[in-house]
């Protein structure tokens, strides 16, 4: 049955942020270029095919977004100047609107302004919230202990509900992007065993970005590496030693060494990645989608009032501290009540699972593949 | 069609598409021009617009009650589709939208203006630009200069010549015959280049009206169309033509190797050389910039001079200038081909098995090297230095498996945007006698679009396939050095797959560049060369040769990338303009200078004229 | 013959092409020993000058009266090898050639066999030229008017070239107005310029052009003669039949587009809405782009290669068609900016000046480009009720490997050029050949593209195969150029070869009269004689092979000639001992 | 070792020898026992040439011209058939198998067809062996005038 094609996915994929993708003429070259383009999986031409006949369903079921990490030498070496990385980046931001089951980061990506607009309303109740809440609990002047105006104990009563909503959501985005590449897909049949076998590569991919390593550029992925390290040492010390980094004046050097480590590598990954992105001085950073911007913006200003708080707190200024910590927490949330789930943060979840539904697909296919040839030969069919 | 039956109200809009022609155009000066028109009412500057709405324009059309419309522009045809259909929306006449381009022309830099002037005006008169224009005829002097001797020039002089005429023929190397001299064989038909092209070297070396000026560039040109005085560089040959009989003796003691630029480097010649057997004229030549005797001024070597029979060698020979008169002056310089060494990932001048197109002719040339063997490069050692140098030696092992890269350097906006127009069917072509020669050799061409459209190309195209050679869709994306030998990685789009296997022999389809120079020369001539270099004719549909300046025309690839069949047929379409400039004793001097007034007025009576005997097609009846 | 004669024979290598089968060696020393033969020699490339000077040195310094160059087909290199006889100040008739080139190394791989047949040619051109006569050319005037075959754009070229020269030119057209088929076109590729004035500027000077005599609705019937002395019959609808002395004729017929019905699939002529390029372009110049019941359309499909680039239809590419579709891409856009285009296309041929740079905006427009494979022509169908659009184009997409429905209300269909139906009538009456296609054969596609084999009959533009408007234009200005080569020169050289009658053996039976089909054989009743007009002769030989009392000879063809070369084949390899 | 025939080819410069040469650039491999005789015209085949030839020692003959109609000289072509209707029976009265002597049209871009036509006669001959001579060929006076019109079509 003959697919119809639809001319108007370019379009609404440009909104997404793709460009110049009309101007493919399909030579190869991008995907012969590279790395990552086997037997099994060729791309970005065969994709931005997709996207130029407007085969939705086709990309929807895609992985292979995910599995490029837009190093733009597809982009640098295109006769025709039609940005396949970039048409990849524009895809992910699409998938990902495709997995959200809320459309909400449909609306994001689509329009910056709701977007905006949402973290605006989110940080302002976010400051609302902490500063009643605040005022009920002490004075503003305090920053620990006894009188605290936020005490860390019960604000990371706050942090774990947080956590749990936002694991539910991406939770269920991750589920419906299995049914669209691997679950709903008829032609492949991935045993049960291979799910177990295989689940190990979610973590190692997680952690390691080790596919990132092997584009032929480093710098990116050492970058990109650095950011995410940080952001989950982080992450974790938030999560698991809150009260040991929050109580003050002393500093617990087995913390805080970690903690000073990870804010310096946020701090100097996000001022690269902005001054990259102005300048527009490598292939990945020559167009940036608005989305783009949002995020690293809010990360900068989430590191910095982070720090800054720190810094007025074990400086004794502790009604300051207390300021910032409100303006840090009305960056931090909206930044992972609307990115994780609905926007850029999403993809640290969809590209290990990327990875781990296209190594399942793989397999499944080449089981298949083994099956038909221990079958007798077709007669052979001559061009 | 112009009628006095009912007032006209003509619209003039402007578009722009930033083409760079109207670069240092005062538009407003046009539109004040366009507006003192008869019967034009209205004027309009639309900006560079994309895509105007049709029903827009139309109810606009109609309110102001237009009866015809001028769309203005450096390429106006863009928006002649909706204009026609606003036109026919408003209930007017389809036929009375009319393009004035201010491309068409060719005009100089200076002459922008007054050229969009007169074709506004030409359009507002429905009258074709090219009949508003009165030539002007100048005397012609009958001798003609033509500058390249490839085959086009070879064709276009002989062509002259055998009508009578003299021909200076000025050639920068020292023998005539281009690059076809260099092929082996030519496409679709295989018959091999030298039976086609040396009968005509020979002839033009024979021909009493021709004098073939090598080692000589053009310096200056002065003068005016008709009569141009031409200033000509003749390098120093050292070894007289006249009196040299090709001996070899001089070769023979001649202690300075050179690769040779005639084998693409493939094999070296001597300082003193002949470029290759059939040579014309048949004579050695003396590479200044080796030989010995010259680097050292006269201290050393000179052992040629010696050993001469004939006493042709003059190893002093100064260079000089000729001045030469003449009325026709026709550019065929020709082109070089794209340097591989721009693409990195396709390892050519690292991998030594990655060879350009020219070196793989002089390979399988019977001539070549190998006496047309296809070997692989090999190494060897240098007997005297002991350095390592890649060589091919008649007994070196064959390829296994050669893979043909198709468009490098062309159709990529990273280097040429254009198409070279000949590398499809080259890369075929060597296919074939890679098949021919190695019948057990794996043969790939990788391709983007299967350019044969000339006659027999497409049967060509397919006979090939038949021969076992594998086509794939998609450009290599790199070569790199394996285990044994190199490995070639492309995409097969058909199949879907990506392509990654052992070659032993990669072939560059390298593009056609402008022949290097050909900037320069532009500039002695005063003529336009066009955004990629190559010079732009006059008309590109109806006047491919003709150059904005009177008298000065083009032949053959300097023009534009074109294949022999092409390239010969348009050097003759040279002779014709020349032979007929010389047979009615005067030339155009047309579109030099463009008067918008005189234009005006000379469409405004030719329009006239013709309200009463309509003579161009309007609605053709279909045959 | 009296004096035994001097033969110098010459055998090429021609690289390795004669040498990789045939042992030009062997053949040497075989043919070295024949009598007559003073000397025989191999080289590399005798066409080359050393080749060539070779043979005039040996000419003058062996006292050679006699050449035979073993090589490739004197269809090629005759010419090359009686100029250095020339040179040498021999006959340039004393020479013969045997082809051992193309009908011996490049056809057989048995380098004996080959070898043994490039020694009986030669041997046969050695006996042959023993018989050989010196014959001096004529010359005939040149009478400096032509006639143009076709007013399309190469045909208006070419008269117009030639009238600024100052020539005189007839031109004649079938149809009742000038312009062909480029005035059936309303934009061209790729600067969409106006077709309707590059014509008009022609027309118009073709028209007012005193020199040019304009002859619509008119046909050739008949040419008599030859090259500067043709008589032209020309026959128009409405008036007598007109003879006019030409010097040269130029045939620029043009072509006929491909009848799309012939592709069942495509649906053309099943559904009103598929249409053909002309039709598009008579849409276009209307300003009424619409479907069949006088919609706007949504979609339009257009679909490359019709009739072209098919063994079932025509095997050749047409060479203009991807470059069109690609102008219409711009012009659909133009016309309707909301309309979607699709272009179905085999490969994209966009390969002349500008052409890229078209390809690349016409994607910029966002064309959606689909790929299908050579001959499987996309599927033209009926749209559902509930579909957008009226027809559905199914194509195997090649790009992206799947089968794909592209939404059509309107189905161009790029037709491809095919030869004219009435080309074969035309070839008959000027005297030029055809190929399989039905295209008109040049005499050589890179030494002559616009000769042909019959001297001053040339072809320009696509009656020789399809062209775009400037190749089409290039090759009426070549025309013209060989033409004013002639006219340069005022005459021409008539061929020395022609037949000549004894008048001492003719007997007057006439059998001759009646079989000439150039009237060139006279009779004279008063001596019961009959002769011929050498100028009017062509050198066919039929009358020569009819004579019942041998009194004809055909010059160069004579009886002895052939009957030496025939003994000369067969005396080593006959299979009777 | 198998008998190689010989044959004669008598061929017409304008179509049948163009074709014969474009097999040899389109590289169509055939039977190397053609010998080829270049005339203007196949009209110009005189039968004396083609008796000439079985008495010297061809196995062989074939005529080849332009397909009717095509004749550079309009209708020469025409004359050779009509003359080869008459050859054939006198060449049959000399006891030569009919087999031995072809009439074929080759145009000038049947390279193809020129090439199988030389494989498929080399191949019949073979299967008939060498000509037997007969002795009253040799010498014989010019057979065979034109033929009247009416004779031709009758």
């Amino acid at each position: 049955m003959a697919i119809r094609a639809n001319p108007h996915l370019i379009d609404e994929l440009e909104k997404y942020g793709a460009q110049d993708v009309v101007k493919c003429y399909h030579c190869g070259n991008c995907s012969a270029t590279c790395p990552f383009s086997g037997d099994t999986f060729v791309f970005p031409r065969k994709s931005m095919r997709y996207l130029q006949l407007g085969l939705s369903s086709r990309l929807r079921g895609n992985l292979e977004p995910w599995l490029c990490y837009y190093c733009g030498e597809c982009s640098e070496e295109c006769p025709r100047g039609a940005e396949p990385g970039e048409t990849m980046m524009s895809m992910r931001r699409w998938l990902t609107a495709r997995y959200d089951f809320t459309g909400i980061s449909g609306l994001f990506y689509r329009s910056p302004k709701a977007e905006l607009l949402a973290i605006t309303l989110v940080a302002l109740l976010t400051g609302l919230g902490f500063t009643l809440f605040g005022m009920s609990q002490g004075s503003l002047a305090v920053y620990d202990g006894p009188g605290a105006f936020l005490p860390a104990e019960k604000v990371h009563v706050f942090d774990w509900i947080m956590a749990g909503v936002l694991v539910g959501l991406l939770g269920i985005n991750c589920v419906r992007m299995w049914w669209f590449t691997v679950g709903s897909d008829k032609a492949v049949r991935v045993p049960p065993g291979q799910y177990l076998k295989q689940v190990l590569l979610v973590p190692w991919h997680f952690m390691t970005q080790r596919r990132y390593s092997q584009c032929d550029r480093k710098r990116p992925w050492a970058v990109h590496l650095v950011l995410m390290l940080s952001y989950l040492t982080m992450l974790v010390l938030i999560m698991f030693f809150l009260h040991r980094l929050q109580h003050g004046p002393a500093i617990d050097w087995t913390v805080h060494a970690l903690g000073y480590a990870a804010a310096l590598g946020l701090l100097g990954t996000t001022l690269f990645a902005l001054r990259g992105r102005g300048l527009r001085n490598e292939t990945h950073y020559k167009h940036s989608h608005e989305t783009d911007w949002i995020f690293l913006i809010l990360l900068f200003v989430v590191t910095l009032t982070g720090i800054t708080q720190h810094i007025l707190h074990r400086g004794g200024l502790e009604t300051a501290a207390n300021v910032i910590y409100i303006v840090h927490m009305m960056g931090v949330v909206p930044m992972l009540v609307l990115e994780v789930p609905f926007s850029k943060w999403s993809h640290m979840a969809y590209r290990p699972l990327g990875m781990y539904f296209s190594t399942l697909r793989e397999k499944a296919l080449l089981a298949e593949e083994q099956d038909s040839r221990t079958r007798p030969e077709p007669v052979a069919q001559t061009a | 069609m112009p009628s006095f039956a009912s007032p006209k109200k003509i619209g003039v809009f402007f578009t722009h598409a930033n083409t760079g022609r109207l670069d240092g155009l005062d538009l407003e000066k046009v539109m004040t021009f366009a507006l003192e028109l008869p019967e034009v009412t209205v004027v309009e500057d639309l900006g560079p617009i994309r895509r105007p709405d049709p029903h827009k324009l139309a109810e606009w059309i109609k309110d102001l009650g237009l009866t015809d419309v001028v769309i203005a522009g450096d390429t106006p045809g863009y928006h002649k589709p909706v204009f026609t259909r606003a036109m026919a929306l408003a209930g007017g006449e389809a036929d009375a939208v009319r393009l004035a381009s201010f491309g068409e022309a060719g005009a100089a830099t200076d002459q922008v203006e007054s050229t969009a002037k007169a074709a506004v005006a030409c359009a507002v008169h429905d009258v074709p630009f090219g009949l508003a224009v009165t030539p002007v005829r100048v005397p012609v002097h009958p001798d003609t200069l033509v500058i390249g001797a490839g085959v086009a020039g070879i064709e276009t002089a002989l062509r002259i010549a055998d009508a009578g005429h003299h021909v200076h023929l000025v050639e920068r190397a020292a023998t005539i015959g281009g690059h076809m001299a260099m092929f082996d064989k030519t496409f679709p038909t295989l018959d091999c280049a030298a039976c086609i092209l040396t009968p005509k070297m020979v002839a033009v070396g024979q021909h009493e009206n021709i004098d073939i000026l090598n080692c000589s560039e053009v310096q200056a040109v002065g003068g005016s169309p008709g009569e141009y005085k031409v200033r000509v560089l003749r390098r120093a040959r050292r070894v007289d033509p006249e009196a040299c009989v090709a001996c070899h003796a001089c070769r023979d003691v001649c202690p300075t190797r050179v690769p040779s630029e005639f084998d693409e480097g493939i094999v070296e010649r001597k300082a003193i050389y002949m470029a290759f057997p059939q040579a014309i004229p048949n004579a050695y030549v003396i590479d200044g910039d080796n030989c010995l005797w010259v680097k050292s001024e006269g201290e050393k070597c000179g052992a040629c001079v010696k050993k001469c029979p004939k006493d042709a060698i003059h190893l002093d020979e100064e260079p000089r200038s000729v001045e030469l008169t003449v009325g026709n002056i026709v550019v065929a310089t020709g082109f070089d081909t794209f340097d591989a060494t721009l693409i990195e990932r396709y390892g050519y001048g690292r991998l030594p098995n990655v060879l350009t197109a020219l070196e793989f002719e002089r390979l399988t040339n019977a001539s070549g090297p190998t006496g047309g063997r296809i070997v692989t490069r090999t190494v060897r050692r240098k007997r005297k230095t002991k350095q390592e140098e890649w060589i091919f030696d008649t007994d070196a092992p064959a390829p296994r498996s050669v893979a043909i890269i198709h468009c490098v350097g062309s159709r990529d906006q990273n280097h040429n945007a254009y198409c070279s127009r000949v590398c499809c069917m080259y890369s075929l072509k060597f296919a074939h006698l890679v098949k021919e020669k190695l019948p057990d050799a794996e043969c790939y061409q990788f391709y983007i679009d299967m350019r044969a459209f000339g006659k027999g190309y497409e049967e060509f195209f397919e006979r090939i396939k038949d021969e076992g050679v594998f086509v794939v869709r998609g450009r290599t994306a790199q070569i790199q050095r394996g285990d044994d030998g190199m490995v070639i990685r492309g995409e097969d789009i058909v199949h879907d797959r990506i392509r990654e296997f052992p070659v032993d022999m990669v072939l560059l389809a390298v593009g056609l560049e402008p022949a290097k120079g050909t900037r320069h020369l532009a500039k002695v001539l005063d003529i336009q060369p066009g955004c990629d270099g190559w010079f732009t004719e006059l008309n590109y549909n109806t006047d491919p040769t003709a150059t904005n300046r009177g008298g000065i025309h083009v032949a053959g690839v300097c023009q534009g990338p074109k294949d022999i069949p092409d390239t010969v047929a348009q050097a003759s379409a040279v002779a014709a303009r020349v032979l007929g400039s010389i047979i009615s004793g005067s030339i155009r001097v047309d579109r030099d200078t463009v008067s918008p007034a005189e234009a005006a007025a000379q469409a405004s009576a030719i329009a006239s004229a013709n309200a009463q005997e309509a003579s161009w097609p309007s609605e053709p009846t279909p045959t | 013959m009296s004096k035994e004669s001097r033969i110098g024979v010459y055998i090429c290598n021609c690289g390795t092409n004669i040498a990789k089968v045939v042992d030009a060696e062997r053949v040497r020393d075989m043919v070295a020993d024949l009598p007559g033969v003073a000397c025989a020699r191999t080289y590399k490339y005798m066409c080359s000058n050393p080749g060539q000077d070779m043979i005039t040195q040996d000419i003058k310094e062996n006292n050679l009266d006699r050449v035979v160059v073993a090589a490739c087909s004197p269809r090629m290199h005759e010419p090359t090898f009686q100029k250095a006889l020339e040179a040498a100040g021999l006959n340039p008739f004393l020479l013969e050639m045997a082809n051992i080139r193309e009908q011996c190394s490049w056809v057989h791989d048995d380098p004996g066999l080959a070898t043994n047949k490039a020694a009986d040619l030669t041997h046969a051109a050695v006996r042959r030229v023993a018989r050989h006569q010196p014959l001096e050319k004529q010359e005939a005037p040149y009478t400096p008017v032509t006639l143009v075959l076709g007013g399309g754009i190469a045909g208006l070229t070419v008269a117009v070239e030639l009238a600024e020269a100052g020539q005189r030119v007839h031109l004649v057209e079938r149809e009742g107005r000038l312009g062909g088929n480029v005035g059936r076109v309303d934009l061209t590729a790729p600067y969409l310029d106006s077709a309707r004035d590059i014509l008009a500027e022609k027309i118009v000077q073709a028209e007012t052009n005193p020199r040019i005599e304009v002859h619509l609705r008119a046909t050739i019937t008949d040419l008599q003669g030859f090259v500067g002395n043709f008589t032209a019959t020309l026959s128009h609808t409405h008036e007598p039949d007109q003879e006019i002395p030409v010097g040269a004729v130029v045939v620029c017929t043009g072509y006929h587009e491909f009848d799309a019905t012939r592709v069942e699939r495509l649906g053309f002529g099943k559904y009103r809405d598929v249409i053909t390029s002309f039709e598009l372009e008579a849409r276009l110049r209307k300003g009424r782009l619409e479907t069949s019941d006088g919609r706007t359309p949504r979609y339009v499909s257009i679909v490359h290669c019709v009739g072209s680039r098919n063994p079932k239809y025509h095997a050749y590419c047409s060479r203009v068609c991807c470059m069109t579709a690609l102008k219409y891409g711009h012009e659909i856009k133009s016309a309707l900016p909301d309309a979607m285009v699709t272009d179905l296309y085999v490969d994209m041929l966009s390969f002349g000046k500008g052409g890229e740079d078209l390809y690349r905006r016409t994607s910029e427009l966002k064309t959606m480009f689909l790929m299908f494979e050579k001959g499987d022509y996309p599927v033209v169908r009926k749209a559902e009720p509930d579909d957008d659009c009226g027809l559905l184009v199914e194509v195997q997409e090649r790009l992206s490997g799947e089968a794909i429905d592209v939404p059509a209300d309107l189905v161009v269909l790029m037709v491809g050029m095919q030869a004219r139906g009435d080309s074969d009538q035309v070839a008959r009456t000027v005297g030029i050949s055809q190929d399989s296609h039905g295209w008109f054969i040049e005499s050589h596609p890179k030494l002559a593209p616009v000769s042909t084999a019959t001297e001053g009959v040339f072809i320009a533009g696509c009656c020789s195969s399809p062209k775009d408007i400037p190749d089409s234009v290039a090759q009426a200005q070549a025309a013209a150029a060989m033409v004013l080569g002639y006219i340069a020169q005022g005459k021409v050289q008539v061929d020395a070869r022609y037949a000549q009658v004894d008048t001492d053996l003719c007997s007057g039976c006439r059998m001759c009269n009646e079989l000439c089909p150039y009237t060139a054989i006279t009779y004279d009743p008063d001596e019961n004689r009959s002769s011929i007009q050498s100028a009017e002769c062509k050198a066919c030989g039929t009358c020569v092979a009819a004579c019942p009392s041998g009194a004809i000879t055909a010059r160069h063809f004579t009886d002895e000639q052939i009957l030496e070369q025939i003994e000369g084949v067969l005396a080593w390899s006959s299979s009777q001992p | 070792m198998e008998f190689e025939p010989t044959i004669v080819g008598f061929l017409c410069n304008w179509c049948s020898y163009t074709g014969a040469d474009l097999a040899g650039t389109a590289r169509i491999k055939h039977r190397p026992n053609l010998r080829v005789i270049r005339v203007m015209c196949s009209g110009r085949v005189d039968p004396t040439f083609v008796l000439q030839a079985f008495s010297a020692g061809a196995d062989g003959v074939m005529i080849c011209g332009c397909h009717p109609g095509d004749c550079h000289y309009l209708e020469g072509n025409d004359k050779a058939f009509r003359r080869f209707q008459l050859l054939k029976r006198l060449v049959a009265a000399y006891g030569i198998e009919e087999q031995r002597l072809r009439l074929e049209w080759v145009s000038a871009s049947e390279g193809e067809r020129f090439a199988r036509l030389v494989d498929t006669m080399t191949a019949e001959l073979r299967e008939l062996g060498p000509l037997v001579r007969p002795p009253d060929l040799a010498g014989a006076p010019n057979p065979c005038p034109e033929v009247p019109r009416e004779v031709a079509h009758g």
